[in-house]
């Protein structure tokens, strides 16, 4: 508190690294699912697809500062940018979307049910809130192995699954363990068509924190630079023992719920309001302001993005789906028990 | 006219709440929006006050809704897909189905899950829940296969006093089409034969009664006659209408789209062996979905469940027995 | 708040009434689940007993100031003085532990499991957190039906029970709906034998309430005053259309979890605590101290309870259990559907 | 020497954590307490770390016990009664039961839950639960019927590298004891010929067999010789060890305590019917609970489910067939 001159100055030298690092990820995001969705349009992709238009800066600001390796990341429906950011490989995603028999689930779980958990990435569940208590039982596990050390594990959720009684079990243990845990919430005003106001009745979600005994904070999500320090800020506290975080990131989402719904619901002040601010534009203008890229090199990372998605869903397109005769139809991994 | 499985239950909810005031709606983005696959289009335009999105609360949503019963209010609760009532699973069985029993209370509640596979939804949004929620003592679980008994049947769970799990099932919502709604209609615990025929006797329910239909058509070319018993309600099951089929054809096949262990499948078989077993000429034949989680993937689906071929290669083994 | 004075007298008045009232359902639930835990003891009920021991006051303090015949109350394991101050006839609770068929469930369920919904106390189902949101509906169902006027439901739980996500989703739900719902938390310091550091972090479980938007008191659930004090404004805060209201009462469980359990894991420091002092001795003495009653009039109110415990139980005793030959075997109210 | 079920139960998790460590505990009260039932007295003294009480929070502490197992521990899960199981259902047939399927990490967690009734336990401290979780692919279902069992069972499914609920009847946790802990064990997922016989099979699991096994007894008296089947593991089904001895007899009473709309009595007459037709002289019959909650008062609930004497009246009338 001090020498905060000082400290904001060393953080500055960092930020710009980072800042340019996680916009790199959300421009790779953006330009991915960009693509899905017109292929989905396109009437080739079967299921849904949800995208995270609008949540980049706060998904990948969060995953670009943990350690691939040694921390856990725990993404849901939002979370391409963050995925991208935490080091999964982009081809796992277009082999998923597309049913490649070579994505990480064989064609057994498609679009967002994609994961990695040997890599610290667990594979999400659709019920909303259940991969909470996961990732308190992945830090668990790793503090009775006496492996925890600095680790954090963080679970991203949105405004709505803040109304299950999952997320109110898992916050609560892992308050009660002082599991170095951070929940993301991405307030996007929206849980499919239900404002806030018919999910919660607090005047900030990031009020619940004092109930649970644990800190919370309040960003504005559209910002990539608060973004960054308020998931430095909660990372650095994690990892000193200082037990479960959330953060709030206020914003909106700038897609329909998925590609199938063009959200009528949403009123045009709010599609007009600070909220409705685009945070890959905003992180853009940023960047060259501060110069810390200049337009060129954005419009380069842009490009690259291109190609490496381009790769991608060609690489993906060209494979084949499962073979349902040779498929391994076993739901046991016990070799005693499997048919 | 002509009208869709999904417009049907929209048409009973819209009556319902028109001839009762007792009857209300409760479930996420069923308000203005209308529901995730709009069973409940501009309903709240015409009922605002009864008509109301809920938090994303699957077990407050069936507390509520029990409360609201204690109360005299007749309760629809719209599961979003019927998977995630597995949160909401505790309340269903152990207050739900259980009041009645306990404090003489009815519990005129209705559950509808919008149920069962289509290509692409993939594990946790193509579950059939019917096994579940059949199991406890004071739930009735009905599984509508058609449009007429998708409307009818959902009328009379609204108001029948008990906890009514409605399995609507998602594969039919748009491609089932009818010329109109009924006007007779069975009582819902009665199954109904919807195909007479000799040579053998399927029962199924839900979208699966469409695959045996197909197959037993695919059959007739070489003058096997297929009779087709739809339970319609799986809790209870109309057993002597599936005994009066097997006593004229002597053979039966059980088709469920649900899990192999356990089930609609497992119980109807069961039944007729205890209770039909002379009328059996050939062993008992159940077919189910394979017993892994509900892929993906839209090839692995269609081999994951039972279709019109697999149904019709196990009608051709029952035949030769 | 101008003229607090006039109102404190105000509600003096009525204090000394409230408290003696309160008093007299504090004392019948002692006495008859002290008589209770001896025919327990001497092998004559079956099944589980638990008591409220120490926790009366709290219990009947927020009952005894509801309109029986107007509003709700859904009482716990350790509610028997609220559930007397509410209206349940002794004899219910009697028939209910000696397993009399004549009692509400007519044998199919016991001890603590029963009520009477059309009187506006449902009866319990065990699962922790589960009666809330049913309160919740019955309250909602008023509204609707435009019959809540000034009803407000109150639903009692344990410190333990705040861990459930029925708890967190019934919460939600009221304050979303702004339900007359009052949640009264009886913190008395454990949940079987685990001690409240090991259910949540919070300082205070009444931390909880801004995360839910609603109003929160916190109070000692010994002081009889204290609490009668307490349940009187948030009662009143909710007729007033204020939303949900959280009452969190320190206190101490003076019996085991059960009659079966002598409760080894609380300590002799906490046992001689201000939390361990016993309600209805202090009540009695502040009665006496403030002329509410004098010592004899105290004297009598036991005796009576005595009375009419004896009465009781004596009643259920002489009665007979459910005939299985002829019991209605049918779990369904449906003429069409009974067997 | 004398060791009961109960006590069975808790050295087989003493001799777990101390082999390995990965195991641990976490449930309910199941610390320096020792648990509800102290199934894990002194395992805490012993073993602080691995020994831990959670808050009132199923689906949280079974989503924990995934967490851990993706890690590679073997977490156990006391829950305090199975009945309350119902609250962590969705993380255990969901997230638990799909782990290995989806993602191909195994989910090694052992989920104990203290079953069945008891006499005064009523409606929610009563259930039986078996049916409910073998329906999901991906679950192995153990319940054990002896101390023996309780003990081998118990130790192979914390060593099973799948999602194991093991249901452990409450009724045999004090009164059932044994001479000594077993050396040699049959595997889990084999069925057991408890006693055997020529007239009648008997298929049933936990506590029933010893209602069954009294029954059997009864008979013998008059000449009838019972042979009974212990299926131990529910899920999978050892059909083999059932289909022989129905060779041998022709006739066939499954039994459970479970509510009666499927459940194991139903999948075993069912796959009997199917796979076994040709061996049966008689209609297959089932004894299970009636179909209604299970009632507090013990002259109801001994009514309520099924017992040796109830199971004699079905045996004699099978045989008379
Ligand atoms: C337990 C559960 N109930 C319902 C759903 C269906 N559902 C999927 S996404 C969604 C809305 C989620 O809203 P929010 O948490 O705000 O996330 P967002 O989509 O806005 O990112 C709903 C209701 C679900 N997945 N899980
Ligand atoms: C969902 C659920 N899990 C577990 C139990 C078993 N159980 C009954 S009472 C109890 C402790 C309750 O503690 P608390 O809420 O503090 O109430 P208290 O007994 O202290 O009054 C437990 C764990 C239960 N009834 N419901
Ligand atoms: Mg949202
Ligand atoms: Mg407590």
């Amino acid at each position: 508190m001090a020498n905060s001159a000082n400290q904001n100055q060393k953080l500055n030298g960092k930020l710009s690294t980072i800042a340019v690092d996680t916009y790199r990820w959300m421009v790779l995001a953006r330009t991915f699912e960009d693509r899905i969705s017109n292929i989905y349009r396109a009437g080739k992709i079967v299921g849904g697809v949800y995208v995270g238009k609008g949540q980049e800066a706060f998904s990948a600001s969060l995953a670009s500062q943990l350690m691939k390796g040694q921390d856990i990341y725990s993404p849901l429906i939002r979370d391409m940018a963050g995925r991208a950011a935490f080091g999964e490989p982009l081809i796992d995603a277009a082999r998923t979307y597309l049913g490649s028999a070579q994505g990480p689930s064989v064609g057994r779980d498609g679009n967002v049910h994609r994961g990695n958990s040997q890599e610290g990435m667990p594979t999400m569940i659709s019920h909303l809130g259940a991969m909470i208590s996961v990732v308190c039982g992945m830090l668990f596990a790793r503090r009775l192995r006496k492996k925890l050390n600095t680790v954090v594990g963080a679970a991203c959720i949105g405004d709505g699954a803040t109304s299950t009684g999952a997320f109110h079990e898992a916050l609560n243990m892992a308050a009660v363990e002082k599991l170095p845990l951070i929940i993301s919430i991405a307030n996007n005003q929206f849980a499919y068509s239900t404002p806030t106001d018919r999910q919660f009745a607090c005047n900030e979600l990031v009020d619940r924190a004092a109930g649970y005994g644990v800190n919370g904070i309040n960003i504005n999500g559209t910002d990539l630079v608060e973004c960054i320090e308020g998931f430095e800020k909660v990372i650095s506290l994690a990892r000193a023992g200082d037990g479960p975080q959330i953060v709030v990131g206020n914003l909106l989402r700038l897609s329909g719920h998925g590609e199938h719904d063009d959200a009528p619901y949403v009123s045009n002040e709010m599609r007009s309001s600070d909220l409705g601010q685009d945070c890959l534009l905003k992180a853009k203008n940023k960047i060259i302001e501060e110069s810390w890229c200049t337009e060129n090199e954005c419009n380069e990372i842009q490009e690259q993005a291109t190609v490496e998605v381009n790769a991608a869903i060609a690489q993906a397109e060209s494979e084949k789906g499962p073979n349902p005769y040779s498929h391994d139809w076993n739901a046991y991994s016990s070799p005693s028990f499997r048919k | 006219m002509s009208i869709s499985y999904l417009e049907a239950i929209r048409e009973a909810q819209s009556l319902a709440l028109e001839n009762d005031e007792n009857v209300f709606i409760y479930g996420q983005d069923v308000g203005a929006f209308g529901g995730a696959f709009k069973a409940t289009k501009n309903l709240f335009q015409k009922y605002p006050d009864r008509v109301i999105d809920s938090p994303i609360s699957e077990d407050a949503m069936v507390g509520l809704a029990v409360g609201a019963a204690i109360e005299g209010m007749r309760p629809i609760i719209e599961m979003q897909f019927a998977d995630f009532s597995s949160v909401g699973f505790n309340q269903i069985v152990n207050q739900a189905a259980t009041l009645f029993w306990r404090t003489a209370v009815p519990c005129p509640i209705t559950i509808r899950l919008p149920s069962g596979g289509t290509p692409g939804s993939g594990p946790f949004h193509s579950q059939c829940m019917e096994t579940i929620y059949a199991h406890y003592p004071g739930t009735i679980v009905m599984t509508p296969a058609t449009v007429e008994d998708a409307y009818s049947m959902l009328l009379e769970a609204i108001a029948i006093d008990d906890p009514v799990i409605f399995c609507e099932h998602k594969y039919l919502y748009y491609h089932l089409k009818s010329d109109s709604l009924p006007k007779q209609t069975l009582p819902a615990k009665s199954a109904r034969i919807v195909r007479s025929g000799r040579h053998a006797t399927v029962v199924t329910y839900s979208a699966m009664l469409h695959e045996a239909l197909r197959a037993a058509d695919n059959m007739k070319n070489d003058g096997y006659e297929i009779e087709v018993v739809d339970l319609r309600c799986i809790k209870p099951i109309d057993m002597s209408t599936v005994l009066g089929s097997i006593a004229r054809t002597g053979r039966v096949l059980a088709i469920g789209e649900a899990f192999p262990w356990g089930g609609v499948t497992s119980e109807i078989i069961s039944r007729i062996s205890s209770e039909g077993f002379n009328l059996l000429d050939a062993p008992p034949v159940r077919l189910n979905s394979i017993d892994t989680p509900i892929p993906y993937h839209p090839d692995l689906w269609r081999y994951h469940r039972p279709t019109a071929s697999s149904v019709e290669e196990e009608l051709r083994k029952l035949i030769r027995e």
